[in-house]
């Protein structure tokens, strides 16, 4: 759809992490919020938002997510306490506190906000800000370290003096755990005993979740900074033939139901350009809606 | 006189009496009044606008058929037929 | 604090300004739960201009909020606990110190209702000290209020007397979008009269704080003073001055200006942020766009020296718009 | 001002060589300058006749500045006597106020600086045109308390500018104590006769109901004199001018109201005119403060397509206000039937202090017994 020019500016592929954002959200309860970043949509589908709202958001249409004012970067659901896509590098991160901060003077216990960030946000000074606060405060977020090793084109170890990521998290004093980031089951299993100890402590929680994407940073990126063998060797380990493998391994699917899922997923992909497709864009008077609540202007 | 340039001389006109408003927006198939909220002497100051731009004299029996855009240029469209 | 009885049956108190702020605060923390304070020094502080004292006394740990020297995650966290429902009150120590947090403002605050198709609101007050004149030097003292004025999505506020600085923060809380107060950090000891009973002011519209016809100062904040004070002299000298105060910088009122133009004729803008890219020059560029007809003279600006503020008492005082200037201006426009 | 140097930016006029009506050639010396540096012959670059000066000896002018105006000789078009196009130098507002004044700016000799003309120059002009007539300098509008906080005081003469209504319009209600009258006015006659007048106008000069409307209220009051007044201190002023103040809606919100001066001795024709200018300038704010400080009383409308009735708030210091709603059809019952009549409702809140119910209801009945001969209006 990009290369058709139906979807404009950034557009940032998940191809190679979606275990991440499956295995967490797996873990999650409706009540709990989540907030994200530019390389959202694999959240957001797996949090539910209907592929049709994505899809129309990404073409700029008025039934789109956020009625096309955001794009591909910005996906918003309330409904579903879809706190959006953040795209300046690490600006998520205080927002996230400041929802589990609003859960705990309300009194709504139990609740946690999951935030997911790259491994570029933990050069960040929101970063360190975020996690002091909230370790401070002891505040139910389960901080989600999606690490696919660059930032945009800078390898991790150009960008950061300890890439051990995990042992940012314990300075503060918030428990943290590396995770296989391509095992969809290890991502939940690790996802789901984190959910339960932030829960309970109402203490913050950091899972460092090792991953990788196959396609380049953006569609504007020629991909120059990484070699073919090392996407080749990373493509082995594709999150989803691995999981397609091991329920083969366990007799739990067959050819049959691996076409029936491809042809469902073909279908709802179908669906959702036919509904992006016949999308009316905002009409240009609304320009200036919602720029405030009370008409400021 | 084409019905454009007629549309043209009432919206010149209409700029003059509601400056700041944005001409472009307004719906040709509804009424000015509300969608301008222009008063009776903006209504007047109309009438005498495009009697200096069209020359044509709207009488006040005519005001009650003339609510929008398009009614103004069907009626000043009959009425500078073949003037020019 | 002393009590009277004025006209009418309204009890009337005098209050300082810091009193009124730290009051209108009291109020809001009293009658609605969701209302929070948080920021540097907020607690047993008092914070650093004592607005906040004895508040944590009355209200706990919980809801006046000590944070740690972390601008952008606390101004962040307000706008996450407003996404989440609450009515958060963020004070940021000193406006110089709000730019460690202006990704959080500008890329968050004023975008997420917008960016997310109207889904999302963000109710929440920032208040912050600005403005030079106590000898603090560059990195405390700048009137930096037009670049969050620039900004769509927020609104911007600069209460200059004791009324305002109690009822436009209630009316703040109210608002469903981020407002940003600006105190003139001169004015926490002003001393003035107003209704016991807190109420929120209308932050829509620019006042009048004195009539005249001669000529049109218009100010906001911490000018205020250095008019009224040059609106005197000038009354001496047979020139009425009106005084516009703008109190609110974003959502400006120009009706208000223009109205007070088509009576004077003449207009001079007073404002202590510098003069390249102020706010002055945006009132004028709108005085030209609206109310060019009206002039009978070249709109003229009074703003700060294009200088980091010194510390020096004489040169901060060269630096900032004065009471002397401000005259100065206005008999050369009235030739 | 021609150029005598790269360095001068401004020269003085010392002296004319030549008067208007003289026929100058091309090269001729038609005036001296005094630089810096010398006194300077200048020389015309066109030929013709002089038509009039426009620098006075003694001025000091920028350069390009034009001097006086040639006609030349064959052609009807003057051309200024300078290298650069003829600008005059005028503020905008000056320019404005020449124009309702109807003075020439050209005619006008500037004092502000490079003798750009300002409105006092107007107003001087417009005065010693014609001395008769003071000039329309406005009386300065009373100056508020200074306390920052403080609302205007009760005296203040300079209110109705719309923020102040604000607070006006507190004072008013707690000030004055009100009383309301309604009554509705069958309009058969009033309307028939001004469709009919209407036909015979040109749709420039055609009238408006509420013309009508405003002259009746003006010949009203000769009948119930104490509502044309205003309460000072302690005690009503009756005024001998009824300047009728007219509420207007400015477009965006708020409203002013100015006066008409004089309304009751007004024309119908007279009365449309200034109450067509007054809107339009009100319009685009450009009203004079002695507009605003002149009002006796107001009379507020809130239109022809909008409510039945308007009970208005008095304006401080007026002690009374009228207020006008739409026009509309009712059954009427007239000599006994019952007839679908344009009828209007109107209202007259007026102060306790001044005036009672029965003086006031006698302004009602004169206003609409005025109304039912619309010829004598």
């Amino acid at each position: 759809m990009y290369s058709a020019a139906k979807i404009h500016g950034f557009l940032h592929l998940y191809i190679g992490e979606e275990a991440v954002a499956v295995g967490v959200l797996q873990a999650l309860t409706p009540d709990d919020a989540i907030v994200a970043t530019y390389r959202e949509h694999g959240q957001a589908l797996a949090r539910g938002v209907p592929a049709a709202s994505l899809m129309a958001e990404m073409f700029g249409k008025a039934n789109g997510s956020s009625r096309g004012r955001g794009g591909s970067m910005h996906i918003f659901d309330l409904a579903r306490r879809f706190y959006g896509g953040y795209a300046i590098v690490g600006g998520g991160l205080p927002v996230a506190v400041g929802l589990a901060l609003a859960d705990r003077l309300s009194g709504r216990e139990g609740r946690l906000t999951a935030c997911f960030f790259g491994d570029g946000a933990v050069a960040e000074g929101e970063f360190h800000e975020s996690l002091n606060l909230a370790a401070l405060w002891e505040l139910p977020v389960l901080f989600l370290c999606e690490n696919n090793l660059y930032a945009m084109g800078t390898p991790i170890r150009q960008e950061l003096a300890q890439p051990d990521i995990s042992l940012r998290a314990e300075s503060y004093g918030i428990p943290a755990e590396p995770v296989d980031g391509m095992d969809v089951i290890a991502v939940e299993e690790a996802a789901r005993r984190a959910a339960i100890q932030v829960r309970r402590t109402g203490a913050p929680l950091f899972l460092e979740l090792r991953t990788y994407r196959f396609r380049a940073h953006s569609m504007a990126d020629p991909d120059l900074y990484r070699t073919k063998d090392e996407i080749g060797d990373w493509r082995q380990r594709d999150p989803i033939a691995l999981l397609e493998a091991r329920l083969r391994e366990a007799k739990l699917i067959a050819d049959d139901d691996v076409s029936a899922l491809e042809s469902d997923v073909a279908a709802e992909l179908d669906h959702a350009v036919g509904v992006a497709e016949a999308g009316p864009f905002e009409p240009v008077e609304d320009l200036t809606k919602d720029v405030y609540g009370r008409s400021a202007q | 006189m084409t019905d454009d340039q007629i549309r043209e001389g009432v919206l010149r006109v209409l700029a003059g009496i509601v400056p700041g408003a944005d001409l472009t927006a307004l719906r040709p198939d509804l009424g000015l009044r509300d969608q301008l909220d222009i008063d009776s002497m903006d209504y007047l100051n109309l009438a005498i606008g495009i009697h200096e731009e069209l020359q044509v004299d709207i009488p006040e029996s005519a005001y009650d058929q003339l609510e929008t855009l398009d009614d103004f240029v069907r009626y000043l469209a009959e009425r500078t037929s073949g003037s020019t | 604090m002393s009590v009277q009885l004025a006209g009418g049956s309204s009890r009337r108190v005098r209050l300082t300004y810091r009193e009124a702020v730290r009051a209108g605060m009291r109020h809001a923390l009293s009658a609605d739960d969701r209302v929070f304070l948080m920021g540097e020094d907020v607690g047993s502080y008092g914070g650093a201009f004592a607005v906040s004292l004895g508040l944590l006394d009355e209200f706990g740990p919980e809801r006046i909020r000590n944070t740690p020297l972390s601008e952008s995650a606390f101004v962040g966290a307000g706008i996450g606990a407003a996404l989440g429902g609450m009515r958060p009150i963020v004070e940021v120590m000193t406006i110089n110190f709000s730019l460690l947090a202006l990704d959080q403002i500008v890329n968050n605050a004023a975008t997420l209702r917008y960016m997310s198709g109207g889904q999302l609101e963000v109710p929440l007050v920032v208040r912050m000290a600005t403005g030079g004149g106590r000898q603090l030097a560059a990195q405390h003292a700048h009137s930096l209020e037009v670049w969050y004025a620039h900004v769509p999505g927020i609104k911007a506020l600069a209460p200059a007397t004791v009324e305002d600085a109690r009822g436009m923060l209630l009316a703040a809380l109210d608002d469903p979008d981020p407002v940003f107060i600006f105190e003139h950090a001169t004015l926490y000891p002003l001393e003035g009269e107003v209704d016991e009973e807190p109420r929120p002011v209308d932050i829509c519209r620019a006042s009048v704080r004195r009539e005249g016809g001669d000529v049109t100062l218009v100010t906001y904040g911490g000018s205020l003073a250095a008019c009224l004070a040059a609106a005197d002299d000038l009354a001496d000298e047979g020139i009425e001055a009106e005084v516009v105060d703008l109190r609110t910088l974003r959502p400006l009122d120009m009706d208000t200006v223009l109205v007070s133009l088509g009576k004077t004729h003449h207009a001079a803008i007073v404002d202590e942020g510098w003069k390249t890219g102020s706010l002055a020059g945006e009132v004028s560029a709108q005085i030209m766009e609206r109310g060019f007809d009206l002039l009978d003279w070249p709109v003229q600006r009074v703003c700060s020296a294009e200088v980091p503020i010194p510390y020096a008492k004489h040169l901060e005082d060269a630096a900032l718009p004065s009471r002397e200037r401000v005259a100065a201006t206005v008999r050369e426009m009235l030739v | 001002m021609p150029t005598l140097g790269a360095d001068m930016s401004v020269g003085i006029l010392s002296s004319w060589l030549k008067k208007p009506g003289d026929t100058v050639q091309r090269g001729d010396i038609i005036a001296v300058v005094h630089t810096d540096k010398a006194d300077v012959e200048v020389e015309t670059f066109a030929s013709g006749v002089i038509e009039r000066m426009l620098v006075e000896p003694g001025s000091e002018v920028p350069v390009g500045t034009p001097l006086a105006v040639i006609r030349e000789s064959g052609e009807a078009e003057p051309t200024a006597a300078s290298e650069q196009e003829a600008r005059l130098m005028i503020s905008p507002s000056a320019r404005e106020l020449a124009h309702e004044l109807g003075v020439d700016p050209a005619e006008v000799r500037g004092s502000g600086p490079g003798g750009r003309i300002q409105r006092k120059d107007v107003e001087a002009a417009a005065a010693a045109r014609d001395p008769a007539r003071p000039p329309p300098s406005a009386p300065r509008p009373a100056v508020a308390p200074q306390a920052p906080a403080a609302a205007p005081s009760a005296d203040d003469r300079g209110a109705a500018m719309r923020r102040a209504i604000g607070a006006a319009m507190s004072r008013s209600k707690r000030e004055i104590p009100h009383f309301y009258l309604g009554h509705t006015i069958d309009l058969s006659r009033a309307m028939s006769w001004l469709t009919e007048s209407n036909v015979h106008r040109s749709v420039s000069e055609r009238l408006l109901h509420g013309v009508l409307l405003l002259k009746a209220v003006a010949l009203a009051l000769r009948v119930v004199p104490e509502l044309n007044a205003t309460w000072q201190g302690d005690e009503v002023v009756r005024h001998d001018d009824v300047n009728i103040g007219v509420a207007i809606a400015l477009r965006g919100g708020g409203l002013v109201a100015p006066a008409i001066r004089h309304t009751d001795e007004l024309s119908l024709d007279e009365l449309m005119h200034a109450f067509r200018d007054l809107v339009t300038r009100a319009r685009r704010y450009s009203l004079r403060s002695s507009e605003i400080s002149a009002p006796t009383i107001t009379v507020t409308s809130l239109g022809e397509r909008t409510v039945d009735t308007v009970f208005g708030v008095i304006f401080p210091p007026q002690v009374a206000i009228v207020g006008f709603g739409a026009v509309v059809e009712r059954l009427w019952v007239s000599d006994g039937q019952v007839l679908p009549c344009p009828v209007v409702s109107v209202s007259l809140s007026a102060d306790h202090r001044v005036t009672d119910g029965h003086r006031a209801s006698a302004f009602l009945v004169a206003l609409d017994r005025l109304l039912q001969e619309p010829e004598e209006l």
